[in-house]
């Protein structure tokens, strides 16, 4: 099983390479579904900051 | 002289339903009016309600949301050329480091030159001769509001659309701007100006146009505009 | 209105692309991670060893489907960007703007994973091979579209002007591929075939292919999720996304 | 030419730029600085022998020419947009591609012959090889050009904006790849003695197109960027 990893002494730069893939991908999909929530949210704030505005103007 | 011929060519300016709208903010409502020669219309509002924006709509500058202009009778499409109207704008399109002079000529070069017109006469006109040589750097606010007036004066176009002509003018100068309306509505021209400022164009009632006609009942202006009585 | 544009004109509306989008978005997701995962299990395990490069080539299973999908995301991004411009139409706009930052994410990738695989090959860890030296300047053309659309405030200006320049970009690309190519040979000579295993046969291939397929669907699934937020972005006025901020909310 | 005519308005619009810049001869000599403090700063880093500046001497001068020409490019629109004459020229009953094309042509004889003229010199300061004292300038006046036409293309996306210089030059450089392989690679395959000519006609191609294509695409880049 070892010498799997070692990928015939290629080891570190095979699971590397796999390695920054799969973490750009999940910070690359992770950043995508972060501003989504962020746009929410400003969306949220913007709503309640209208709905203060008309309460305090007669 | 608003003799009723006029009503029958093509208004010089029309516009159909014509709206704006900024990141899903309307600037201006539809809006339908129609400018015929002779004709000086006054368009009121505070400032921020688009009444600069309309200007660069139908000067070509800014595609609108919806609706249309037309020139003449023809359509005004970005893409065409829309050789009948002269800018006025805030900043006044001069060059700083040219004098008053150089400024003109090169407009007459890029617009053309109204018949028994030069840009000597034109300064004149506005009551600048003499500053000629000046570079426009020097000159006041209203002296270099009163040198982009005479590149208006000069370009031979019916259309004036002008924005806030009155901005930094003292009181011959506003003068000045009824006079050269006037004489321009004379010749068949048409001017459509933007101003907040209540002394705007006293000889006669202009026509006013509201810039977005408010829900709660116009009652000072509706979509019939009432016609200019002068 | 025939079916066809009924449809499309339908799709074209930010509600309900965006109801469409987050229905199908995890599905996508799903499908990318197990196609993913069967098409690695090839390449990593079942792939046999390379006579020449050894184990060390098991890396095109990540380069390649990479480098392939970043081209395809500029195309995606250069087809929305010509639609955005001449028909004005949100949602390509949109899309256009989406697929930036995932296509970039992909260079980026291809680049490392080349360099990484360059230092056992060549024992540099950056040779200026024809094919990596347009990848890089693919990916600052990425980086000038995102910046070019963060850098103006008006969102649907930003989207245009973001748009005109990818389609500039899509003109320079096969130019900026060619010149870089004749730069090559006037530096290196003609350079051996420095990426991929000597042959490729059958075992190699189909995981190969599988992973092309899981890193596309993925690149939907992360540009569905960017349009969304998108469009919420630009219609942050209205009232379906007050209701969806609510629900998002409760 | 009759006045109004469009020929009246590009001569009136090139007389116009050419006063202007006269009228600050003194930034117009910037460029020519910047490329020779650029050019001269090469042999302090990398030592004085012939033997190490004359093989670098053509690439230091192309990207020391493309950087000068980068940091001028901001002054094409920037002063016409913030003073309103800019929107005259959109308002002209005049193709708006054309008379951009006059901009661009102006600012490309005030700020790129210049470098070209000085290049012989810039050539001297890194012991070029005198072979190459014809070849220099002929691929410079090849090069420059193409570079300002594709330059005012990306200054149109960015016009409206304050701080864009940084901006400018990573949207611009990507698009110069190209014109930098083709212009000093013909001199670097002329120094090594294989035939140059490929890459000058290729040169030659790039800018029939861009002196067609490039107008209107500034045109309609400026249209975006003002709207």
């Amino acid at each position: 099983m070892r010498e799997f990893f070692e990928m015939g002494g290629y080891g570190s730069y095979v699971w590397a390479s796999l390695a920054v893939f799969l973490t750009v991908m999940a910070v690359e999909l992770w950043s995508a579904r972060a501003q989504q929530r962020r746009q929410l949210a400003q969306v949220r704030d913007r709503m309640r900051r209208s709905a203060a505005r008309s309460r305090n103007t007669p | 002289m608003n003799d009723p011929a006029a009503h029958d060519r093509p208004p010089l300016l029309a516009a159909r339903g014509l709206s704006f709208s900024r990141n899903e903010e309307p600037i201006f409502g539809p809006l339908d009016f129609a400018l015929h020669a002779g004709e000086v219309v006054l368009m009121e509002g505070d400032n921020g309600a688009g009444k600069t924006t309309l200007l660069r709509v139908l000067a070509g500058l800014l595609a609108p949301s919806q609706g249309e202009i037309f020139l003449n009778g023809e359509p005004l499409t970005l893409a065409r050329l829309s050789p009948q109207l002269a800018l006025l704008s805030h900043q006044g399109g001069l060059k700083h480091d040219l004098t008053a002079l150089e400024n003109l000529r090169f407009a007459a070069g890029l617009h053309g030159q109204r018949r028994g017109l030069s840009p000597v006469s034109a300064l004149a006109a506005v009551g600048l001769d003499g500053f000629g040589e000046a570079p426009v750097r020097q000159l006041s606010a209203g002296q270099k509001k009163r040198v982009a007036l005479a590149r208006v004066l000069l370009a031979p176009v019916g259309l004036w659309l002008l924005d806030e002509p009155y901005a930094n003018l003292d009181r011959s100068g506003i003068e000045l701007v009824n006079r050269l309306l006037e004489r321009h509505a004379h010749e068949g021209g048409a001017a459509l100006i933007t101003s907040h400022g209540a002394y705007a164009y006293t000889s006669g009632t202009p026509r006013r146009i509201a810039l977005r006609p408010d829900p709660a009942g116009a009652e000072s202006q509706d979509d019939s505009i009432v016609e200019h009585t002068r | 209105m025939n079916t066809l544009t009924y449809w499309f004109h339908k799709l074209g509306s930010p509600p309900t692309f965006h109801r469409i989008a987050t229905r199908v978005e995890p599905w996508c997701l799903a499908l990318a991670l197990a196609l993913g995962a069967i098409g690695l299990y090839g390449g990593f395990v079942l792939a046999p060893r390379d006579y020449q490069q050894g184990d060390a080539y098991r890396i095109i299973f990540v380069h390649v489907p990479c480098a392939w999908m970043g081209l395809f995301a500029y195309a995606f991004m250069a087809v929305n960007a010509f639609i955005a411009l001449v028909w004005r139409i949100k949602l390509n706009e949109v899309l256009a703007m989406a697929s930036a930052p995932v296509g970039a994410a992909f260079t980026f990738v291809t680049l490392v994973t080349g360099s990484l695989w360059g230092k056992p090959m060549w024992g540099t860890w950056w040779t200026w091979d024809a094919r990596l030296t347009s990848e890089l300047f693919l990916l600052f053309l990425y980086f000038g579209v995102i910046g070019l659309h963060n850098a103006i405030e008006d969102r649907r200006q930003a989207a245009r002007a973001a748009s005109f320049l990818a389609l500039v970009g899509v003109v320079n690309l096969p130019i900026v591929h060619f010149s870089v190519n004749w730069w090559n040979t006037l530096h290196q000579g003609s350079t051996v075939r420095l990426f991929g295993p000597s042959k490729i046969d059958a075992s190699m291939l189909w995981p190969l292919l599988l992973m092309a397929l899981a890193t596309h669907i993925w690149f939907f699934a992360s540009v569905l999720a960017r349009a969304r937020a998108g469009l919420i972005e630009l219609d942050a006025g209205k009232d379906w996304v007050r209701k969806l901020a609510q629900d998002d909310a409760s | 030419m009759r006045p109004g005519s469009t020929s009246a308005a590009c001569a009136a619009l090139l007389r116009r730029d050419l006063l202007l810049v006269w009228r600050r001869r003194g930034d117009a000599l910037t460029p020519l600085l910047f490329a020779t403090i650029v050019v001269a700063l090469f042999p302090l880093a990398i030592g004085a022998q012939v033997q190490e500046l004359r093989p670098i001497a053509v690439g230091v001068i192309f990207v020391a020419t493309l950087l000068a020409g980068l940091l001028a490019l901001d002054t094409l629109f920037r002063g016409d947009y913030e003073d309103g004459s800019l929107e005259q020229l959109v308002v002209s009953p005049h193709p708006l591609a054309l008379l951009l094309a006059c901009k661009i042509a102006v600012h490309w004889l005030t700020t790129a012959l210049p470098l070209i003229a000085l290049s012989p010199l810039l050539g001297e300061l890194l012991f070029l090889d005198p072979a190459l004292r014809g070849l220099l300038p002929l691929a410079l006046l090849l090069t420059t050009p193409l570079l300002s036409l594709i330059g005012a293309v990306c200054v149109a996306l960015t016009v409206g904006m304050q701080r864009s210089g940084m901006l400018l030059a990573l949207l611009v450089l990507p698009l110069y790849v190209p014109v930098l392989i083709f212009g000093a690679g013909a001199c670097n395959a002329a120094q090594m003695g294989l035939p140059y000519l490929a890459p000058l006609l290729w040169l030659a191609a790039g800018l029939v197109l861009a002196l067609v294509l490039a107008p209107l695409a500034c045109a309609a880049a400026l249209r975006i960027s003002t709207s």
